[in-house]
């Protein structure tokens, strides 16, 4: 069968395959839907689309306008099907914008591929919230005064997205290449949009 | 759970009980649960990873478990969430996130009758033995029409931009979206999102019952006191329920 | 912590880490933390025992280091409780009752300078190898005069009973007694108790600081919203920096 | 060496050992005291001078009037030294009044013994401030409106005890057999007292 992920008890695993087959059995799980998930997600699909939103957007006033007042039609752009949940939130030299969702772990999927680890988890989960400037300069970006801090926490069906700041030099660069450089995590807000040799 | 001064206060690990204990349990959770975690402390740094996510193959299933299920109509996420917001507060808080989402949804599968607790032991059992039993037939798979979660009202919202609202101080049992830390605060509405499935209603079988959503900004200060950093705030996503005039 | 998409949030039981890491943990705890469990929801019901409580011998020892570390002015009692405070989360939840006592102990010698962790690892190994060493020379136990917790002050306290009061919204980070439940809301005065040691410094070293300490009504609604129960209110001790003018 | 509890791991014990070894010898712990601990706890020691208290207050107004106003004078009429942050809480036909620590477990050791366990974790320290009636239901006691339920979480250095209502006949009895008649439940406020054979 699979590989399974040695540090996960024989307990979770037997229970999954258990609620599987039964379910399968019962017309209430496809084969293909499994393997569209295991297509989709057991390799790194990286931010997908929401880096190539926020680099069309950096080189193209009228398709950021689009992104920034509707962004559940913008993703057509790129083949997706409408997604109306989505807010793109911008940052500017004022303002930096930072999503959590404290409650589960909500994030934009269609956009931004998997949620990372420390997403999900309590330390960030927590302090999202109550202390950001500190938690963004522990996890190496310090954004001082006065620059505001804007914390979206997920709690409806809404799903929130950060058009970062482009990194000097980005207007010269083509969309693919620039796409290259926009992280999940600067997507979250939690780390700045780097080029490459960039320090 | 045992007793007596020393036996303690001992959870064992929840993955070593009975999973159909656990899922019959008939404690209910509210937003007051481990889940809750907003502004807690104590958890320590943010850890991250040069490795980007995958799934591995169970993580898999649970994924397209949950997608199909729903797709089935069989259990909307508002009742996934709240199969999950019941896990032992420990089991939740030392368990991998995906393991969250197989707890909810076998919680949530058994109440609605869909599987029983029985048939689901008695599966793994013969899946670890290699007894399992040769393939049942299969009942076909029927989508229901997919829905989404804003609906049409005639209502208009009654809450306009910029206005400023205190939210509830309720303390629900069942399942809600009203953040503890943000609760019996001052805001301001920062903008309107049209009705929305409420799911204070929705999580219970209880129908759509939608409800018009705002995005509520809050200062920092407001929420944290002299604790607040300066110059940050937070905006939350909230239904009209949860919302008085200040 | 292993981290990657399925390595997961998997704190392993804490009690299987190196306990000189979880001592020496630079991460602070606060009130919010788990130990601040008024109001949570979802720990399910109290189950009581028909044996009478009483203490095996671990405990008793872990009772008496208790009170010898602070008969001998080593560790104070506000000390004591946010040495325990800053426990992990999850080993807080799922560690019998005097194991916390044992953590936070621990942890204050070590931060003081009492005990290093390298000693207490040591000992224990030699302990559980019976390798013990010959017993060496006892130090002379020195008693410090008890205290108690109540102060003499100069001022009088700025409430009297039947005073409104609005306790603060701070999330402080350390010690502090303002539980999570009882924050920014209105209550009214019912007595005064004198002037008391103040956890939020005596647990930091930083002295006595005495300040008034009142008895404060809330009633459940102010508290609980349109969950809370009829006819029942809650009596907290609040000291008087916790207090603004409502 | 002692009989530890089967249950407990022998990390714990070897840790709590090791520590008693190193502070025996830095002079911070006294093999006296370890041994007054045990004396005193390894056997139960019921509620003590509390439920003693309580039965003379039953019987004696004068009492009754000092145990309230003064609790920390009342317990030397038992032999204990000054408890003066000791309170006693009274309860009526009107008022009904419960014990709680939420932040840790604090309670009045001196004249109540030992806590039990249920008092200690956190289905009791959770819900006894947010619905003491369906609590107090569940262990058993239903009270009713219109009687008023106060809580009172000790935290603070003062300690709660609760003067429960005399059950029907103490007037008749001794403060001996009386004294036997209260558990330690009864003081923190989950029970009523009840005498032997009555329900």
């Amino acid at each position: 069968m699979a590989k399974y992920h040695p540090n996960v008890e024989d307990y979770v695993v037997s229970r999954v395959r258990a609620l599987e087959s039964l379910l399968l059995e019962k017309g209430l799980l496809r084969t293909e839907t499994v393997d569209d998930v295991i297509a989709r997600f057991e390799k790194d699909v990286g931010p997908l689309v929401g880096a190539r939103m926020v680099a069309r957007a950096w080189l193209d006033p009228r398709y950021r306008e689009l992104l920034l007042s509707d962004a559940g039609t913008a993703v057509t752009h790129f083949g997706l099907p409408a997604y109306g949940e989505l807010r793109v939130v911008e940052d500017t030299e004022d303002v930096h914008n930072l999503v959590v969702c404290t409650l589960c772990s909500c994030y934009p999927w269609p956009v931004m591929g998997l949620p990372p680890v420390w997403y999900k988890m309590p330390p960030y989960r927590s302090r999202a919230v109550l202390e950001p400037r500190k938690l963004l300069g522990e996890m190496g970006w310090e954004i001082p005064e006065p620059r505001e801090i804007r914390v979206w926490d997920s709690s409806a069906e809404l799903r929130y997205m950060v058009l970062p700041l482009p990194p000097p030099g980005a207007a010269d660069m083509s969309e693919d290449a620039l796409a290259g450089c926009i992280t999940r995590d600067a997507l979250i807000g939690v780390e700045p949009v780097r080029l490459p040799g960039a320090k | 759970m045992v007793e007596g001064d020393h036996a303690p206060f001992c959870h064992a690990p929840a993955r070593l009980l009975n999973l159909g204990s656990k899922l019959a349990s008939k404690y209910t959770s509210g937003v007051n649960g481990v889940h809750d975690l907003g502004g807690m402390h104590g958890f320590g740094p943010v850890e991250r990873s040069p490795d980007p996510p995958t799934l591995v193959r169970w993580e898999s299933i649970v994924r397209a478990i949950q997608l199909d299920t729903r797709a089935a109509g069989v259990m909307n996420v508002d009742e996934f969430r709240y199969g999950i917001e019941r896990m032992d507060p420990v089991h939740y808080l030392s368990s991998p996130y995906f393991e969250h989402w197989l707890d909810g949804i076998s919680r949530v599968l058994v109440e609605k009758g869909r599987i029983t607790e029985a048939e689901l032991e008695a599966r793994a059992a013969s899946l670890v033995a290699e007894t399992e039993p040769p393939t049942a037939a299969r009942a076909a798979f029927k989508a229901v029409p997919p829905a989404g979660f804003r609906r049409d009202v005639a209502w208009a919202p009654q809450r306009h931009v910029g206005d400023r609202v205190r939210t509830s101080t309720a303390s629900p049992v069942g399942h809600t979206r009203m953040a503890r830390y943000a609760r019996g605060k001052l805001g301001t509405v920062h903008a309107r999102h049209g009705a929305y499935v409420f799911p204070d209603s929705s999580a219970h079988g209880l129908g759509d019952d939608p409800q018009h959503l705002y995005s509520v900004r809050f200062a920092a200060a407001e929420l944290w006191g002299e604790s607040a950093e300066a110059g940050t705030s937070v905006y939350i996503d909230l239904w009209e329920p949860y919302l008085q005039t200040a």
